[in-house]
């Protein structure tokens, strides 16, 4: 497949993969805030003492983590109808994206809250701050810091998931390069065009992580 | 109808026996030969070379920022090419193993980092080899911070191993595609499929959670 | 001002505060010792409610702890609490520190709680320091900083556990010398400390404590001349060696 | 020569996807079977060599053909002519088309109601049916999906998509796991496609036999039999 | 047996250690003591190659640093090093941390490194917690442990690093004592610590390090009654008045 390697058919697809890029970039950063939502309502279940928000928060990211993604969106795709949703297949793998990476983000913040030493709490409640003021002053803005690199971890992860996407009919990057396996027979092209821009993907995330983390560097303290 | 899918379901219990088997296997075998490996590679990164620890580096970002797929095509069909024939299972386990290597030798690397230099100073002050350092004194140290995600690893790594379908592996997620066809019930058939994979992670699941507590409760970190 | 009637704790099975019974006055200067374990960090923690006790009363500025009625957000702000390993927030300059309690606590507006920040900072030999980060500080000014941050609510009360014991020796003096300069100015004060220096300059009473009771009581000229039990003769007789 | 090589290694291999009845499926007693299966089956026979079936998903089928770890590629493909470039077709086997169908009680009950602007049509990803249903709707909005047409009738029947466009033959083989009249196919057919297997170019002499292979089956009427079992009645059904 | 000649150390563009000359005959007890960050902590450091020189000789034992004929890892067994923060380590007990390096470096039988290392424990006062893991002792008693650690190598050099300074008042006594113990022996050490009691006590000489330099050297009594430097008397006021 190597020595008929046909970069003039990968030039002739490059508008199909570009448009699968820009696709698959808008859809994973739309999950990846909505997994940030999930993430944070599901974390401040967790983080509370009594058990009727705690339980079911702790059941949902074990359940989520104990499956696989495929699973989930069959669950979704195919389950909502049954219950009289019928939602479009991009909403759906939005949503499905967005509930999956969440219960990976909660799990991220609550480690990212419970990394800040006790000792600042309490020189919050010694102060008089009220819970809110607490974790709005104190806590999350230092915890911002330590969960942005494996927030973005967990970003690659959702940008390579979304390729799953494209099992509901959703035209993302994955897909362009399975028309081109499909239409010419040509795999490996298909296939090594499509790594090169997740490839491309994961460098610019890369990227993002080493600078937000210089940047809040320079802002905070170095401890 | 659903009582029919169902008893059509039921006749396929071999093959969805079948294809946990091959779950499992698969897993097992790359997760053994991908922690140690993984493991290696971490000792390697850590150990202040620098060609190698770019080198491993690079092959990390390489693996972790393609997605899988694309690894096993190129393990399976293209490396034949250059003059390495393999059959599917162990083309399976080597990009499986390879995937695991990298995520794992991250966490270990991690674990290294997080033992205090001042235990590195006081094994090099009593004068013990390099080796001796690492095994005696950072090794069973960073095992408390590597424990917990590596088994939280493990789970991810279990529900990868489904894309080695695509080169002809009947596994659990390739019997609930072939399952489909004849019980056309998407909704059924990959709900039975998930609860098979839940079977085997969630121990795992519940595994990592009590390493993490343990460890909390060894630091002395308290809940808010 | 405080007042501990039969206060008793326990964390499970240990009984970690035993019967205590202490009033201290408004401005009165409490010096807490005693070793490791005994129980000094728990006594000063229950007053302002980082700890909850299971039996006794705790009066505190007149308020009862435990009792519905007491607002203990209110109470809290009425406290400074200076800790032994500062708790500085590592994410805000040294100002910032001083003012967010101010600002968001006592809803004091930013310009006016900057200027007393600013003032506080003075006062602590800080001026030149306002903007800078925690980790750009010694110890010592560290915790300096964290006695001015206490001091910006205004508190009728300031406790101190052990707030030089973190410190390089060089360090301590600066340390004490403020905290000798807010006592001088009339502040009840229950300091947790081994600088028996301190206790002799600035105490009205030093207070012995051992396996969570307390175990003599006085005033430092008795206490270091002549202490009444077999342990606080022990104890002293190790601090006091070197 | 490529026929001395299977002769040599006494196996013949072919690759399959499990693409759903009537042409590759797996049993209820998890045996591979199905039209085209069993004529690679009859194949191995006639080189008197045993056979290996190796099950890829799409993604891996064409690789394993073009990589040499098959012999040949057995599937209800449709030898377009910009695949031609690629592999080596054999002459056609039989002849089927693309069809339209529907939820037996929608609203859509002929092709033309399909046509109408913003119809969800399921067609199966890379499916000649995914081609022919762009240009017959037009105005339509065509969903594609992956893992075989089984998926698609539970798309329709679920209803993510109004209509849904596959090769006649298989429309009809998988409808059969649904109570009858679950569904309504339409009689018209989009488009004649032929069936083709596929080999590689550099094994000329594969597909000089396998064309033979399929002239000879359908002169002692062998492939009709097959036909007539599997893809014109659904006589499989009380078997598999 | 320790000799600094002309050394320099450089980290970054910060000049720690400068023009460091400094020689310590067998036997003889030093005490380094200076202000934070004056430069102690490297001075030691650099003995048993825990940080590298840039320029200057150093020579230990007879061999010189840096020399590639030099083995460290034979260097790093005669001289033993006790950390501020004890670096015991956690998941090996007491008699385990003692024996691992015998073992291992010196290829001792383990049944006989088990035998001398309980009589060193017993020596240092903990014969009764030889199976403790080192969070289940006080911090003296880590850091007796670890004193025993080193001495298990049977070092011909002991270096501490401000052995004390991370102790609760009460425990530093019982490590002094160990100290001086072990320089009753006849043990060559260097020490770094801000204990002027066991200065007095046991060193032949103390060192006043500053910005990285040796200012003031000379026997206790000297040092203590009459310093030569500002700096040096500025610095024993503020580290002796309390
Ligand atoms: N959160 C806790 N849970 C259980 N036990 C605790 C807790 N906090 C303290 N203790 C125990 O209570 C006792 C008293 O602790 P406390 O911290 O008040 O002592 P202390 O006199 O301040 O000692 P130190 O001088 O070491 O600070 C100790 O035995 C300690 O182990
Ligand atoms: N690894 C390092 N990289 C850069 N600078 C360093 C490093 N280690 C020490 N320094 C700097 O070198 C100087 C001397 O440090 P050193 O630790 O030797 O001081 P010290 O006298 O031991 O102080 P202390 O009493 O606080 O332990 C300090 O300014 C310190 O900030
Ligand atoms: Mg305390
Ligand atoms: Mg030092």
């Amino acid at each position: 497949m190597l020595e008929n390697f046909s970069f003039r058919t990968i030039v002739e697809y490059l508008p199909l993969f570009g448009q699968g890029l820009i696709t698959t970039v808008w859809l994973s950063a739309l999950s990846f805030v909505g997994a940030l939502a999930v993430g944070i309502v599901l974390s401040a279940m967790h983080l509370q003492r009594g058990w009727l928000f705690r339980v079911p928060a702790k059941a949902y990211i074990d359940a989520v983590r104990a499956t696989p993604l495929l699973a989930q969106l069959y669950f979704l795709y195919f389950g909502l109808p049954r219950l009289g949703f019928i939602l479009p297949e991009l909403v759906v793998g939005i949503l499905a994206l967005s509930l999956n990476s969440g219960a990976y983000v909660a799990e991220i913040i609550r480690a990212g809250i419970l990394s800040i030493p006790r000792g600042h709490a309490e020189a919050g409640v010694a102060s008089g701050m009220t819970y809110v003021q607490r974790m709005r002053l104190v806590i999350l803005p230092q915890a911002f810091k330590v969960t942005i690199p494996p927030l973005l971890g967990q970003a690659i992860v959702l940008v390579k998931d979304s390729a799953l996407l494209s099992l509901i009919s959703v035209a993302e990057l994955t897909r362009a390069g399975q028309l081109l396996a499909s239409d010419r027979f040509m795999p490996a092209e298909g296939f090594i065009t499509i790594a090169a821009f997740y490839l491309m993907l994961y460098y610019c995330l890369k990227g993002l992580a080493a600078l937000s983390g210089r940047w809040l560097g320079l802002a905070g303290a170095r401890t | 109808m659903i009582w029919q899918q169902l008893q059509s379901l039921v006749g396929s219990y071999p093959l969805a026996v079948r294809g946990l088997g091959m779950t499992v296997m698969l897993s097992l075998i790359s997760l053994v030969l991908g922690t140690l490996l993984g493991f290696g590679l971490g000792v390697l990164r850590t150990g202040g070379n620098r060609l190698i620890s770019t080198a491993i580096g690079t092959w990390v970002d390489l693996i972790r920022g393609t997605p899988f797929l694309v690894q096993i095509f190129l393990i399976f069909f293209i490396l034949p090419e250059l003059g390495v024939e393999l059959d599917a299972f162990t083309a399976g386990i080597i990009a499986l193993t390879n995937l695991a290597a990298c995520f794992i030798c991250e966490i270990v690397v991690a674990g290294i980092r997080s033992v205090p230099t001042g235990q590195v100073e006081a094994a090099l002050a009593s004068g013990l080899s390099r080796w001796q350092r690492m095994r005696q004194v950072v090794l069973p140290q960073a095992m408390r911070i590597v424990l917990p995600p590596l088994v939280g690893q493990y789970v991810l790594l279990i529900k990868d191993s489904s894309v080695v379908s695509a080169i002809g592996l009947t596994d659990l997620t390739r019997v609930g595609w072939l399952v489909v066809q004849r019980v056309p019930n998407g909704l059924l058939v990959f709900f039975l499929v998930g609860l098979g994979y839940f079977i085997v992670c969630y121990p795992l699941i519940m595994l990592a959670r009590r390493l993490e507590r343990r460890m909390g409760a060894a630091h002395g970190e308290v809940q808010l | 001002m405080i007042e501990f009637r039969g206060v008793n704790k326990w964390f499970g099975a240990l009984n970690v505060l035993k019967d205590i019974t202490l009033s201290v006055e408004p401005g009165e200067v409490v010096v807490v010792c005693g070793p490791s374990g005994s129980g000094k960090s728990t006594l000063i923690r229950c007053i302002n409610g980082l700890e909850t006790i299971r039996d006794g009363d705790l009066v505190v500025d007149g308020r009862r702890l435990g009792d519905p009625a007491t607002n203990m957000t209110l109470l809290r702000a009425e406290i400074g609490f200076v800790f032994q390993s500062f708790n500085l927030y590592p994410h805000k300059t040294a100002l910032e520190n001083v003012t967010l309690a101010p600002i968001h606590v006592r809803k004091i507006q930013r310009a006016e709680a900057e200027k007393a920040g600013r003032e506080l900072l003075a006062k602590v030999g800080l001026a030149d320091k306002v903007n800078a980060y925690p980790a750009q500080l010694s110890g010592g000014q560290q915790q300096r900083v964290a006695i001015a941050r206490c001091l910006g609510m205004r508190p009728k009360i300031m406790l101190f556990d052990e707030p030089t014991s973190a410190l390089d020796p060089e360090m301590i003096s600066e340390v004490l010398d403020v905290m000798v300069a807010v006592a001088e100015e009339g502040m009840t004060m229950m300091v947790v400390t081994h600088e028996m220096g301190f206790a002799r300059k600035v105490a009205q009473r030093v207070v012995f404590m051992d396996a969570g009771a307390i175990v003599e009581s006085g005033t430092p000229e008795e206490f270091f001349s002549d202490p009444k039990t077999d342990r606080s003769r022990a104890f002293l007789s190790k601090i006091l060696r070197h | 020569g490529t026929l001395d090589d299977i002769t040599k290694r006494g196996e013949l291999r072919v690759a399959v996807q499990t693409q759903g009845p009537p042409f590759s499926l797996v049993g209820a007693a998890g045996e591979r079977t199905g039209s085209s299966v069993e004529l690679a089956e009859l194949m191995a026979k006639e080189m008197g060599v045993k056979i290996t079936f190796l099950d890829f998903d799409w993604d891996g089928l064409i690789p394993a053909l073009l990589s040499g770890k098959a012999d040949l590629l057995v599937a209800d493909m449709t030898p377009t002519l910009a695949r031609g470039m690629k592999v080596a077709f054999t002459t056609p086997y039989m002849y089927t088309g693309s069809t339209v169908f529907t939820k037996a009680d929608s609203k859509f009950k002929t092709t033309e109601d399909c046509k109408a602007k913003g119809t969800k049509i399921a067609v199966l990803l890379g499916a000649t049916g995914e081609k022919e249903a762009k240009t017959a709707f037009p105005d339509a909005d065509i969903k594609s999906y992956k893992g075989g047409g089984p998926l698609l009738l539970d798309a329709v029947n679920n209803g993510q998509a109004d209509c849904g466009v596959n090769d006649i033959s298989a429309v009809k083989g998988q409808s059969t796991a649904y109570p009858a009249g679950s569904f309504t196919i339409m009689p018209d057919l989009l488009s004649k496609e032929p069936l083709a297997f596929a080999t590689r170019y550099d094994e000329p002499d594969l597909l000089v036999w396998m064309n033979l292979f399929l002239s000879q089956v359908s002169i002692d009427g062998r492939l009709q039999k097959n036909l007539d079992y599997w893809v014109n009645s659904d006589a499989w059904k009380k078997d598999h």
